[in-house]
């Protein structure tokens, strides 16, 4: 019994949140290592297209809501999630049209196109905030919990919850189904494979007949579609606020390198490096411990490596790591 | 040569304007913090315009040259220092040592399990001994008056002295960060300088003991020559002079204190300028782009890639380090929040690219322009939606759009950055 | 003729969704005025400037500009300390202009040579933490979980709340800072968890950590019960977590003074949340400036700045928001007046507030009201 | 003399190099011949420490260099070229030259900012010696064009060309003939012939032109999956069977026969 | 004579301010083979690039069976039936080889295993590398996926940079073969050979360029007799 309370302990503060978190970083870091592996550079502004995808997705379940619609225990946004994919593609085919399409013609070096990306991420960041402004959304509904922490006691008996939110099965299970997904469409399809050509050699695939223009919007339209679902799973599962879209940028950026750039399965692993580096090294054992150890040499201490306060610098030191040992990160990147 | 005169001319004009219709006082600040910029672009310049290092840690160099100011400047607190100065130094060495030691033992041992377990073994024993000298000596340090002090101090010398010494740091952690992470390219060495970057910081907010964390260091002294406002305005003789002249004292002893900044910066600036142009005109800088155009090559014809990229990835960190010693003895405060990549490494990155990478006249350059850029949109951006709402009909539309003017800032500056990359796709002045 | 007042807040970076709230404050007090006809030395006018809450050099940059190019004649500002402490020291004093900052707490500013320039309507947290420690242990709570947003405010709040708690008897199981705006929290709540505590004390800001830090707390089951201190209150923070934020405790500046109720009720007739984080310190920042040139009979910083102390302390009249007319008019007429406000103004020291603080609870998702402190 | 012994390079299962064991003999312009993917250019990289070796020894004159980087071997003498180019793109044709030869008085910072008249006294005799190589290399015109900006035989010439600026010990050529018009290959052939009697270089050639072999190179070692298939001279290596088979092919009787007739 | 199947005809052009074509003149009959030749630098290369229109050209036109082409992007001309092999960069270096071949048919929407077990036929080193990223290969090898690449397209018209840099003599043997078969089904091959004395060989045209003009023009067999091109041109 005190061993499945420490399990349940670790299960309910490490494992799931852990488990929700990485995959939200995956989905967010699917879209950048896409755009990288294809367009071969970094973009800056994936946060902020997340930001923005979430925010029309937003505005659409308002309508949905308003309307009376809504999708039983699952959050109404997922239906408003359509709406959200296109208006955002057509936002970043717009900029490419504007903005990138010009650089790729003159074959810019990818760190212009990276200080580009930040240019496009400053006005993203300005428009979001000039349409929903810059507080707080709530737009989750639906049923909170799969299973919540007292539900989880009643049902067991045991003194620890584990409790298990919707949006974080739902994180989840999505962020598998579209790596699988986006891994089958680049490596088994006619497009996929015309596209990773294009990123391999502009020139030849010119020369092969592949069409760069269609390339590229292709590429653009998943980017659009991976970065609204990322923000709307991240949004429901936490809450949208523009800000913390900036910031997710930074671990986002960090899943996608560690994992090896321009891989989607390695964005799902770096995702999940990231998520539980953070979550377990900081990690407080003392409680865990007083189910596992005898009262007697249970020790006073939190039983922590490290405090919170460096979960961040833990880890970037454990990315840091996972570099000097695989350069390119987990799964063989590519580096322009 | 006469274009680049020319887009000189142009932010110099821009420089003039702000002054003429918002205040000179506003326009000399920007230059300052532009000047400051400068030298960070040139350190990251002489990274990645000549060795293709992409290095994204200059928030993490900046920020060790703060810490330089408050090591040297700031006030001593003795009593922190004798309650665990001397613990803290123990425990500081012991954690170097077993690294050191774990080091020399993955190098030398042969490959194979008794490697794999020593190393981990010997690291862990030393984290732990580390902790049981550091941190009955930090909690000792730490609760000397925590509110006002808490740390082990400076050591009471001249800002001034702080500039190199922030340098130093700056190198110190460059040569660790090379060691273990120069053998990673591109974008994952961005990823590894952005961690380190990270951690440096996060140790500046967690220890209090070192520079009071999140409480801040404030009242840092200036740097000679430079005098206080105040203490012109207090002056009999400046404001004899100033009268004279038929200056307002007070209006007067600030520019003349701007303009002491001014002439500070711009010295170590070309001091920069200076030694990396003749660096970069001679066969060392003849080497360097080798190694950054093809490092396979440059190793076979010789040239020891590994060490280059250390040299120049010291030299670069080093003057973003002297830069952000600089920054802040003009502070005069040392706030480890105010650290954050966007500004001091992201900019400093625009700062290059805008300015053309390669080209130290560029980074300077780039430097000024984008730092007026980054500063003028603060006012600029409002001011334009003001421009933009007032002729739309009173209502909730426009009464939104006015309070998300703010935000017309970072929208304003990403416009003119797409605008100005846009027409000088390799940069305002491409390396030839 | 214009009378120009700054606002120097970060109406961009971390604290953006907090800010709006604040500078509308200080708006409403200066339109309040501007109404009443009373002012006699021109009418007010507000410039804003951005402070960014995180970058000095732009901070002081914005100060620069209000003050030589527009010309301010003094500022309500700035939020962050470290901004403020920069604007302060290079800008404000040498200029002569004073300032009075709604938000920036950090104890160091006490210290700070400001040539009298510098004051602030929020409270010190020296003051914070003994009345937190009171509360609880008058409760009979024993040990508890602290989390801080992890800059001057919040630090220096859990320093002081944690000696004055270990004082009086209490322990505190983990005292675990948290950073604001950041995607995920949850090895926060895991160390907070397996510390364990009564009661979680959430020293942070109403939209920013604190309110995830009380999400993931609540979600995983880790705690149930919340102190918030006061850049923890607001009614948001009802409407976001909703039913299992019942029984949380907390306090806010204030006296039982009608102040807070009638100025969140005035704000809500115009059009923004006036219980959101440092909404009421700003109004009265910009109320006391403006109430101070008028008793000084002038717009100099240098002249208005040393009539703060006078106007914002008894004795004499006391002045609640929406009666800016009459303290006008009491001023006029040479009349004592004693600043309430809002906030429940009372400076000491060097210009800081003293704080009395309300009690109060959350029961059936309303803030109800249980004592003064 | 460099002295490979049984060594092996794997690429995860692929044995590039399976157990090749062969002899440089100082003074000869060796010829390494094989069929496309015989693990010749591997071999190169292994010798040149370009590649570490999965086992096996590289002697070069009785001095174990096994897995040293290629810096250092280029500075015991050791020096070689790669099959697909590697110019540096963004500097000029000269400055490629300039660049090679080892210990410049400038490549130092402070002799660099310091000691200007010494540098300067130093880069004219580089100067000078990379426009004799240009000359040589009949392309003194491209001097100063972009090396990304020349055609790819010219990007094979100067490939060759950085070998030429510094004296050598020994000089690996990978396939500096494939791209390159056959008669200034003559005349490179020739070079070679020189350096190897007047300066008393070591080659070792990789190519897939037989009348440059033929021309050149005494011995032949033939590669064929990783291991030495045969060596010896030139006329013996031709008319061994398995070579034929494996490498030559008899396309190439016919096509002795069709040059026969022609000249 | 009526008009060629593919001509450039006086071309002038270059990557920049200066040109590097001066009144080029390169044509091929339809199932023939033309040869082009010429020291390092003389614009072969560039020539090939101008009559794919992956150069802008300032003097001269390109026309196909007739039509004027020289508008065209390098990708309509593909769609036209035009084919080409780079010099250098001739493959996707991180796609595997069958992956290359793919790439190679992609504007074919017809059934192509035939023509892939056709150049595995060709090259079997590739059938064994097939899964292989081409990134790996050797130079010889790589050489061989990009002919192959080439040959999916089914062309009407082959262009060949350089085919057979670096692939050894019993390769290259193979390519001539194909290179001839592959004539005679009707498609144009236009070729530039260092390895010229054997390409000559095989050509009913040989073209001479030198500093971005043609210098010698003549029947494969001709040039070959001609005793000062052997010379300056062929290596004697
Ligand atoms: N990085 C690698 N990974 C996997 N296989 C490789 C790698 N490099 C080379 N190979 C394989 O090793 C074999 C030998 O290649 P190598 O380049 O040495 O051949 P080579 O003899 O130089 O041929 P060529 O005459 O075509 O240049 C080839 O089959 C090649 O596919
Ligand atoms: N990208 C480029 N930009 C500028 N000039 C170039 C570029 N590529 C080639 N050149 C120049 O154009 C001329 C012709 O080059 P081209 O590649 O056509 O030669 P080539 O005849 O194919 O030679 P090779 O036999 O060496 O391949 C050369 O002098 C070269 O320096
Ligand atoms: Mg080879
Ligand atoms: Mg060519």
């Amino acid at each position: 019994m005190d061993f499945l309370n420490a399990l349940v302990v670790f299960l309910n503060f490490v494992f799931v949140p852990g488990l929700a978190y990485g995959a939200q970083l995956a989905l967010g870091a699917l879209g950048v290592t896409l755009i990288y592996g294809i367009l071969r550079f970094s973009n800056f502004a994936h946060g902020d297209t997340m930001a923005f995808g979430t925010m029309v997705t937003i505005y659409a379940t308002w309508g949905l809501q308003a309307a009376g619609i809504t999708f039983g225990i699952l959050p109404t946004a997922l239906l408003g999630l359509p709406v959200g994919i296109a208006v955002t593609a057509l936002l970043v085919l717009a900029t490419d049209w504007l903005v990138y399409k010009f650089y790729r013609k003159k074959k810019a070096v990818p760190t212009i196109l990276v200080m580009v990306s930040l240019g496009v991420m400053f006005v993203m960041n300005g428009i979001v905030r000039l349409f929903i402004g810059v507080e707080e959304q709530n737009f989750a509904d639906g049923e909170r919990f799969f299973i919540s922490a007292g539900d989880f006691k009643a049902m067991t008996g045991l003194t620890e919850g584990l409790a298990i939110k919707t949006t974080q099965g739902v994180t989840v299970v999505t962020a598998l189904i579209v790596v699988a997904w986006l891994f089958w469409f680049l490596q088994k399809t006619r497009t996929g494979k015309s596209m990773r050509a294009f990123s391999d050699n502009e020139d030849l695939a010119l020369l092969s007949g592949i069409n760069p223009d269609r390339v590229v919007q292709v590429t653009w339209i998943i980017a659009a579609a991976l970065a609204t679902i990322a923000g709307v799973l991240y949004g429901l599962d936490k809450s949208f606020k523009p800000f913390t879209y900036f910031q997710l940028l930074l671990p986002i950026f960090a899943a996608a390198i560690v994992g090896g750039l321009g891989n989607p399965i390695g964005a799902i692993a770096g995702g999940f490096v990231i998520a539980f580096s953070e979550v377990t090294v900081t990690y407080a054992w003392k409680k865990v411990l007083t189910y596992v150890l005898p009262e007697s040499i249970m020790p006073d201490s939190l039983v922590q490596l490290m405090t919170t306060d460096y979960k961040f610098a833990v880890s970037f030191s454990i990315l840091i790591l996972v570099l000097l040992f695989m350069p390119t990160g987990l799964f063989k990147g590519k580096s322009v | 040569m006469s274009r680049n005169l020319l887009l000189f001319a142009g932010v110099g004009l821009l420089f003039v304007l702000t002054g003429v219709f918002q205040s000179w006082n506003l326009a000399l600040s920007i230059l300052l913090m532009g000047l400051l910029s400068s030298i960070m672009a040139l350190g990251v310049n002489i990274q990645w315009g000549y060795a293709g290092l992409f290095n994204t840690g200059i928030m993490g160099f900046t920020a060790l040259g703060g810490l330089a100011v408050v090591l040297v400047s700031a006030r001593p607190v003795p009593e922190g220092w004798a309650a665990g100065g001397s613990g803290i130094v123990a425990g500081l060495v012991i954690g170097a040592v077993s690294i050191a030691v774990a080091v020399q033992v993955w190098k030398r041992m042969p490959k194979g399990m008794g490697r794999n377990l020593l190393v981990p073994a010997i690291l862990i024993a030393g984290f732990m001994v580390y902790r049981w000298v550091f941190d009955p000596a930090v909690t000792a340090v730490e609760a000397n008056n925590p509110a006002s002090a808490g740390n082990i101090g400076g050591l009471g010398l001249p800002s001034l002295l702080a500039w190199p010494v922030g340098g130093l740091l700056a190198a110190a952690a460059a040569w660790a960060i090379g060691k273990t992470a120069l053998g990673l390219r591109s974008d994952y060495l961005a990823i590894a300088t952005l961690g380190v970057a990270e951690i440096i910081v996060a140790v500046l907010k967690n220890e209090d003991w070192l520079a009071r964390g999140v409480k801040n260091i404030i009242e840092l002294p200036r740097p000679w020559p430079v005098p206080y406002e105040t203490d012109l305005q207090k002056s009999a003789e400046f404001i004899d002079w100033a009268t004279r002249w038929g200056f307002d004292p007070q209006g007067a002893s600030m520019i003349v204190v701007k303009l002491l900044y001014v002439l500070l910066f711009g010295l170590v600036l070309l001091a920069v300028i200076w030694f990396s142009e003749r660096a970069l005109h001679s066969p060392w800088g003849r080497m360097m782009r080798a190694i950054r155009d093809n490092e396979v090559a440059a190793s076979a014809m010789g040239k020891n890639v590994t060490k280059r990229h250390l040299q120049i990835f010291i030299i670069g960190s080093a003057v973003v380090g002297i830069a952000g010693a600089m920054m802040t003895s003009m502070e005069g405060q040392l706030v480890p929040g105010t650290y954050n990549p966007l500004r001091f490494t992201f900019l400093i990155w625009v700062m290059v690219i805008v300015g053309g990478s390669g080209n130290n006249w560029g980074s300077v350059l780039g430097g000024l322009l984008i730092g007026w850029l980054w500063l003028i949109v603060e006012s600029l951006g409002p001011a334009l939606m003001g421009q933009l709402t007032s002729m739309m009909a009173e209502g909730t539309l426009k009464a939104h759009l006015i309070d998300a003017a703010p935000h017309m800032r970072l929208l304003t500056l990403g416009v003119i950055l797409l605008v100005v990359l846009r027409f000088s796709p390799r940069g305002l002045m491409p390396e030839k | 003729d214009d009378v120009k007042l700054g606002i120097l807040l970060g109406f961009t970076g971390p604290l953006e969704s907090t800010v709006p709230d604040m500078a509308k404050g200080a708006e409403f007090a200066v339109k309040e005025v501007n109404d009443s006809g009373k002012f006699a030395l021109g009418t007010v006018t507000t410039v804003n400037g951005d402070t960014t809450c995180v970058d000095a050099t732009a901070a002081t940059a914005a100060a620069e500009r209000l003050i030589t190019s527009e010309g301010v004649k003094g500022i309500v500002g700035g939020d962050c300390s470290g901004v403020t402490g920069a604007v302060l020291q290079n800008v404000a004093r040498p200029n002569g202009v004073a300032m009075i900052s709604p938000s920036a707490t950090s104890p160091a500013l006490s210290t700070a040579e400001d040539d009298g320039l510098f004051f602030r309507t929020a409270p010190s947290d020296a003051r914070q933490g003994e009345v937190m420690a009171d509360i609880l242990t008058g409760k009979g709570i024993k040990s508890v979980a602290v989390t801080y947003t992890n800059n001057d405010y919040g630090k220096g709040l859990a320093d002081s709340f944690g000696a004055a708690f270990t004082a009086k008897g209490g322990s505190v199981t983990v005292s675990a800072p948290h950073e604001d705006g950041k995607a995920d929290y949850s090895a926060e709540v895991a160390t907070l968890a397996s510390a364990g505590g009564e009661m979680l004390i959430v020293a942070g800001y109403v939209d920013q950590g604190g309110k995830g830090m009380i999400q993931a707390a609540l979600d995983t089951g880790a705690f149930s019960s919340f102190y918030l201190v006061d850049g923890m209150y607001g009614e948001s923070l009802i409407e976001a977590i909703g039913a299992p934020l019942n029984g949380a405790i907390g306090a806010v500046p204030g006296t039982d003074s009608p102040g807070a109720t009638s100025y969140e009720a005035a704000a809500k007739a115009a059009g923004f949340d006036g219980s959101n984080a440092f909404s009421k310190e700003s109004y009265d920042a910009a109320a006391l400036i403006m109430l101070s040139m008028a008793a000084a009979n002038s717009t100099d910083s240098k002249v208005w700045s040393t009539k703060v102390m006078d106007l914002a302390n008894a004795p004499g009249e006391p002045i609640m928001p929406g009666e800016l007319g009459k303290a006008l008019e009491l001023i006029a007429a040479g009349t004592d007046i004693d600043y309430v406000g809002a906030s429940s103004v009372e400076l000491i020291g060097p210009g800081e507030s003293a704080g009395n603080y309300r009690e109060y609870e959350i029961k059936d998702g309303k803030i109800e009201t249980v004592g003064y402190r | 003399m460099i002295v490979v012994e049984n060594l092996h390079r794997h690429f995860g299962g692929f044995h590039a190099v399976d157990g090749a064991s062969l002899v440089i003999e100082t003074g000869s312009i060796t010829g390494l011949i094989g069929p496309n993917g015989a693990g010749k250019t591997t071999l190169f990289n292994v010798i040149a420490g370009r590649l570490p070796p999965t086992s096996g020894r590289v002697v070069m004159d009785g001095e174990d260099i096994t897995g040293l980087p290629p810096h250092e071997l280029f500075g015991k003498g050791l020096l070689r070229t790669f099959q697909i180019a590697h110019e540096f793109g963004s500097m000029t044709v000269r400055e490629n030259l300039m660049m090679v030869p080892p210990r410049q008085k400038g490549e130092s910072l402070i002799n660099a900012w310091f000691n200007r008249s010494a540098v300067a006294a130093e880069e004219k005799a580089l100067r000078a010696k990379a426009d004799e190589v240009l000359d040589f290399l009949t392309i003194s015109h491209l001097a100063d064009q972009k090396a990304s900006q020349i055609s790819g035989g010219q990007k094979k010439l100067l490939e060759l060309g950085r070998t030429m600026m510094v004296d050598a010990k020994i000089v690996f050529l990978d396939e500096v003939g494939a791209g390159v018009n056959r008669t200034l290959l003559n005349t490179i052939g020739d070079a070679i012939v020189r350096l190897n009697k007047e300066r008393g270089y070591t080659f070792c050639v990789i190519e897939h032109d037989m009348d440059f072999i033929a021309r050149l190179c005494n011995p032949v070692i033939c590669m064929a999956e990783g291991k030495v298939l045969a060596q010896g001279t030139v006329d013996e290596v031709k008319n061994d069977e398995r070579v034929i088979e494996a490498y030559l092919g008899t396309g190439l009787k016919n096509k002795v026969k069709g040059e026969a007739a022609h000249a | 004579m009526a008009e060629p199947f593919l001509i450039g005809e006086a071309m002038t052009g270059g990557y920049g301010a200066a040109d590097i074509l001066h009144g080029c003149t390169i044509a091929v009959e339809k199932g023939e083979i033309a040869v082009i030749v010429g020291p390092n630098g003389a614009g072969k290369s560039t020539a090939m690039k101008a009559v794919f229109g992956m150069l802008n050209l300032r003097q001269g036109h390109v026309k196909l069976a007739g039509e004027d082409i020289t508008g065209l992007s390098p990708q309509d001309r593909v769609a036209k039936g035009m084919g080409f092999v780079p010099q250098t960069h001739n493959i996707f270096t991180s796609m595997t080889v069958e992956e290359n071949l793919e790439m190679g048919a992609f504007i074919r929407r017809d059934d192509f295993s035939d023509t892939m077990a056709q150049v595995y036929d060709l090259f079997p080193i590739l059938k064994q590398k097939r899964l292989q990223p081409a990134g790996e290969l050797s130079g010889g090898q790589r050489q061989q996926v990009a002919v192959g690449r080439a040959l999916m397209t089914q062309p009407k018209v082959l262009m060949l940079d350089e085919p057979t840099a670096g692939v050894s003599p019993i390769v290259m043997d193979e390519l001539f073969d194909r290179i001839i078969e592959v004539a005679r089904t009707g498609i144009s091959i236009l070729m530039v050979e260092q390895n010229a004395r054997q390409a000559l060989e095989i050509a009913d045209k040989g073209y001479v360029l030198v500093q971005g003009a043609n210098r010698f023009t003549d029947t494969g067999a001709a040039l070959l007799a001609d005793p000062e091109v052997r010379r300056s041109f062929l290596g004697g």
